[in-house]
């Protein structure tokens, strides 16, 4: 794509999240916080734990941390797997430099 | 239980294998009825490369993959030049591919419904 | 309902974990042990997922749920007197339970013959810890009924894939490619996670089945809109649809063999999302037949360009690879004409299930889409699997240096001849079957769409006979030194073989029992799939 | 306060913060448009991821609330909505492991081709 | 810097620091149910104290210091924790806080609104805390030094 065509399409999309954000409810009114509430209401006596992020981080939607947790793990073994110690000869089937 | 009744017509892949079986043991009937007068090993059977003889080293005789259907991409150069031009290995360009591509998607949707 | 059956949603993503997280400590055990500790738990997964799919698929069709963590057991996913469900919930549709059995197949099939392909390789540990990884990933995002725990498995589908992408590190267009796509997926991750914030805050929750309520409620207003541009373009891009897929080319022919088949069930697994954003999530309202149009329009050119370009490649892989590519667009054209018949039933007050039941033409279009991504599994599996035999036993990629292999590997040439003539669409394969429903259904939109279809099968069984040619025929001198493959990379070819004759010679059956149910679950399954979280519907 | 139709009362109503992040955002596409330095791309990347988690942990605000822990927390007061700031806590810590994974192959493709620059790592086209 | 790492000032400080450093860290993941923190948060502390040490004594100071496999050894063991207590509470539903309100170890019923916040408390919070700290330290750890190494082969070459 030539550069005018970069540029107006940059544009297009850059327009379009400043709408986005000028659509954007006030900020510092949710729209909804059932959720949320149900969260600070209820975390001391469900989870037992202070910190209601960490309640929601590790019992709530503990899942998502173990996703997250997950995703370190696999960025880990990706940089251990680039970085690691190789045969010398392994050079085979067609892999052409 | 095989076929398949799509709103149009049918489609039953055991009567096709059936049917394509028959229609090749006919076939290979109607090749055992043929002529047996020519003979093996004389030039009846060799290749015919257009009178000339045939090379003694095989692969001059292998097309190689990357020759077939040259004439339908020089058919389509025009349309190849551009489709391929389009696939420069640059990041910025497949970035702005993406880019071009999420913003027609919304003025499509904003401008159409 | 018995227990095992009601773990297996979580139990599918869970226990590739397990498996990807104890591979490198068990490796430290030997080789030996650590294949045997793979293939259990690969053939564990798999067993769930059809565990999984014979309990949904026998059951009443009910979308099954699974709340995380939740105190109060599986069914209530709401708290008393509350409308919006506060834990991560796993929905199983027919859909999901579909993909389900996809990715099982193509994984099973990729880590067994990885066995015999990675034999004399470094970081094997490493390697098929990325592979459980990416396969628990595509689980989960199949499986997931939250958006924000979809992101997640995005990416560690994203990571996971790009891990295996730049693996055999000495060969400098695999890292090319593996900054290419990591660079270009951890992009459309951040437009779906923008667009899970604008929903987010837009609507309070990030439930999948709420937020479609809520939309189906109030109607899509301007920040619903650009999330739904954003999701589009961003698992159209992950998905690899014509003018996003220049790095499918190089994902798939970059990886080793056995990984592109997993790639393909990865790009399929964010179609899926694709579907299930456009079906479920917006699945109402006034813009449908505008995304159905979109969807179409990417189909016809995903169609044609993959399939022109890879007329043109002389790398193996990469040819296989744009084939793929094509793949992808049958899908999105049945899928798109289902939902551009299904916006316009709905706009006439039509009921869907009478359309469904009496086999409108629209419906079985999805019928064939859906299809299709099961025949494309199996076929582009069998053939990347194929090309890495060739590969192997010939040394290079390039088409033009191979030549004479079917004298040497006589199965490994029935397979590919296999795979590349169901891809193509010819009798009585599975590919001709799925196809033909696409070409007839889509005749009825234009047929204009059913000509460039048909245009563009034709030409891939062109593909396909360049790339046997090059490879497979020509004298016995090409190269002597080739041999046949191993058994143990044999016998996941053979398995893929016969999935694709069993599915060719009964597509009746399979249709019957796993891909209407699937169909359905997006055709007309959008309130069911609400009301199974909120309650009525 | 205010520029154009956007009050600046972060305490009260208005998008200005949320103009902000989008703006963010644009500079990271911009970043990633026309700067031909894979290092530089992987900083335009992490822009966007930037603005994204901050449009994330804005959303959750609610105006006059404190932060969601009840062993600082005043009696009386509101608390902000907590599972965004989960979200970002989530998202930070995969676009971590994104820049890293980004950064290793910008390494190897430097130490295959001896250059950054997009333009000259093209041997996969066509 | 060069392959000796940093100048004198800057390691002695480092001596001094990181102790410090990583028992902030630990704090910090101990802590995390009751005060602004967590695993992530924590590990990414005692993360940072392990990059200082890099940084200030360079790859050559700290062989022997950091072990790679004992690191990657230490990050899988971590996730496997994690994911085990998530299988812990299988019984009723994947990720199900069984030890909240047992009574007994992590189980202690904590007052409603504002309060101090008890230790003993949050059921499998806590021990989720400690197994994603001990991950996400290794983890980060092990990355930072396997980059450090590589660019460093990348420079000599």
């Amino acid at each position: 794509m030539n550069k005018v065509l970069r540029v107006v399409a940059f544009l297009f999309v850059s327009a379009f999240l400043i709408l986005a954000a000028t659509s954007m409810r006030d900020f510092g009114v949710p729209n909804d916080a059932t959720m949320d509430q149900y969260f600070i209401d209820n975390t001391q006596a469900e989870v037992g734990a202070n910190n209601v992020v960490t309640a929601v981080v590790f019992d709530y939607r503990g899942f998502d941390t173990l996703g997250e947790a997950t995703v370190l793990f696999t960025a880990v073994i990706a940089v251990l797997t680039l970085f690691r110690k190789r045969k010398e000869d392994e050079m085979f089937e067609g892999e052409v430099r | 239980m095989g076929g398949i009744s799509t709103g149009f017509g049918v489609w039953n892949p055991i009567a096709w294998t059936l049917l394509f079986i028959g229609i090749l043991i006919i076939g290979l009937f109607v090749r055992s009825r043929g002529n047996k007068s020519y003979k093996r090993g004389t030039d009846q059977t060799q290749p015919f490369l257009s009178g000339n003889r045939e090379p003694e080293n095989p692969e001059a005789l292998h097309v190689r993959g990357a020759n077939l259907y040259w004439g339908m991409v020089h058919g389509l150069s025009g349309y190849y030049k551009r489709v391929r031009e389009s696939h420069t290995g640059i990041l910025n360009d497949y970035v702005a591919w993406f880019i071009g591509a999420l913003g027609l998607v919304f003025v499509i949707l904003f401008w159409i419904g | 309902m018995n227990t095992l059956a009601m773990h297996a949603p979580v139990l599918l993503v869970a226990v590739p974990l397990l498996g990807a997280f104890a591979v490198p400590l068990i490796g430290k055990l030997g080789r030996g042990v650590r294949d045997i500790f793979i293939g259990l738990i690969v053939a564990a997964t798999a067993a769930l997922a059809g565990l999984l799919a014979a309990h949904y698929f026998g059951g009443a069709g009910v979308p099954q749920l699974y709340v995380l963590g939740g105190a109060n057991g599986f069914a209530i996913p709401l708290p008393s007197g509350l409308s919006v469900p506060i834990r991560i919930l796993f929905e199983v549709d027919g859909m999901s339970a579909f993909m389900g059995l996809i990715t099982a197949l193509v994984t099973l099939t990729g880590a067994y013959f990885s066995f015999c392909y990675w034999r004399e390789r470094s970081g094997g540990n490493m390697y098929y810890s990325l592979l459980l990884l990416l396969t628990a990933g595509i689980f989960g995002m199949e499986l997931t009924g939250d958006m924000f725990n979809f992101f997640v498995f995005l990416e560690i589908t994203s990571i996971a894939a790009c891990g295996l992408i730049g693996f055999r590190v000495w060969l400098k267009k695999s890292q090319e490619a593996g900054f290419k796509v990591m660079a270009l997926y951890t992009l459309s991750g951040l437009f779906v996670l923008l667009a899970i914030a604008l929903l987010y805050g837009q609507h309070g929750a990030l439930n999948m089945a709420f937020i479609a309520s809520q939309i189906g409620t109030f109607g899509v207003s301007i920040v619903d809109k650009i999330a739904l541009g954003l999701l589009l373009t961003g698992l159209a891009m992950k998905a690899g649809a014509v003018p996003m897929h220049m790095w499918a080319p190089d994902a798939y022919g970059e990886a080793p063999a056995p990984t592109s088949a997993i790639l393909v069930a990865n790009s399929q697994a964010s179609l899926y999302g694709l579907f299930r954003v456009l079906f479920t999530i917006f699945g109402v309202g006034a813009s449908i037949a505008t995304n159905a149009w979109i969807l179409i329009v990417l189909a016809v050119l995903t169609i044609f360009v993959g399939v022109t370009m890879a007329l043109v490649q002389n790398d193996l892989k990469r040819l296989i690879a744009f084939g793929a590519v094509s793949q992808i667009g049958y899908m999105l054209l049945g899928v798109g004409v289902g939902l551009v018949r299904r916006a316009s039933i709905l706009a006439g007050g039509g009921s869907l299930v009478d359309s469904a039941n009496a086999l409108d033409y629209g419906f079985v279009a999805m019928q064939g889409g859906i299809f299709h991504m099961l025949n494309d599994a199996a076929c582009v599996g069998l053939l990347f699997l194929a090309s890495g035999a060739v590969i192997r036993a010939s040394g290079t990629r390039d088409l033009n240096k191979m030549g004479g292999l079917a004298h040497h590997m006589k199965w490994t040439t029935i397979f590919f001849v296999i795979g590349a003539v169901a891809l193509a669409g010819v009798p009585p394969f599975n590919g001709f079957a799925s196809k033909l429903l696409i070409y007839q259904s889509a005749f009825k939109v234009s047929p204009f769409l059913s000509i460039i279809a048909i245009l563009s099968s034709i030409m891939l069984l062109a593909v396909f006979v360049k790339a046997f040619q090059g490879a497979f025929m020509g004298s016995k001198t090409g190269l002597p030194e080739a041999g046949e493959a191993r058994p143990g990379m044999l016998i996941p070819m053979a398995v893929l073989a016969l999935v694709v004759i069993v599915f060719g010679l009964f597509p009746g059956f399979f249709i019957d029992t796993i891909v209407t149910p699937a169909a359905k679950a997006l055709w007309l399954g959008r309130d069911a799939y609400i009301g199974a979280v909120l309650g009525g519907g | 306060m205010s520029i154009g139709s956007f009050s600046f009362d972060v305490t009260a109503s208005g998008q200005f913060p949320y103009i902000i992040a989008a703006i963010l955002v644009a500079f990271g596409l911009y970043a990633l448009l026309f700067k031909r330095n894979l290092i530089k791309m992987v900083i335009g990347i992490t822009l966007i991821e930037t603005g994204v988690n901050l449009f994330l942990v804005m959303v959750g605000y609610r105006s006059g609330g404190a932060a969601p822990i009840y062993t600082y927390a005043n009696p009386g007061q509101g608390m902000v909505l907590p599972t965004p700031q989960a979200l970002t806590l989530t998202s930070i810590v995969i676009g971590l492991a994104t820049t890293a994974l980004l950064l290793s192959f910008a390494i190897f493709v430097h130490r295959h081709y001896g250059t950054l620059d997009v333009r000259k790592i093209k041997e996969l086209r066509g | 810097m060069n392959d000796r790492g940093m100048s004198v000032i800057v390691r002695t400080v480092t001596r001094f620091v990181y102790g410090l450093i990583i028992v902030f860290g630990f704090y910090v993941i101990m802590h995390g149910h009751l005060t602004p923190g967590g695993g992530f948060q924590g590990g990414a502390i005692v993360a940072s104290a392990f990059a200082l040490l890099l940084v200030s004594f360079g790859a050559a100071g700290i062989k022997g210091k950091l072990n790679k496999k004992l690191l990657q050894s230490l990050e899988e063991i971590g996730a496997l924790a994690f994911l085990g207590l998530a299988f812990a509470g299988l019984g009723t539903a994947f990720f199900y806080n069984l030890l909240a309100h047992g009574g007994g170890f992590f189980g202690a019923a904590v007052p409603a609104g504002p309060n101090p916040g008890i230790l003993n408390a949050g059921g499998l919070v806590p021990l989720m805390n400690w197994a994603v700290g001990l991950k996400v330290m290794t983890g980060i750890a092990s990355i930072v030094i396997v980059m450090l190494i590589g660019a460093r082969k990348e420079e000599t070459e």
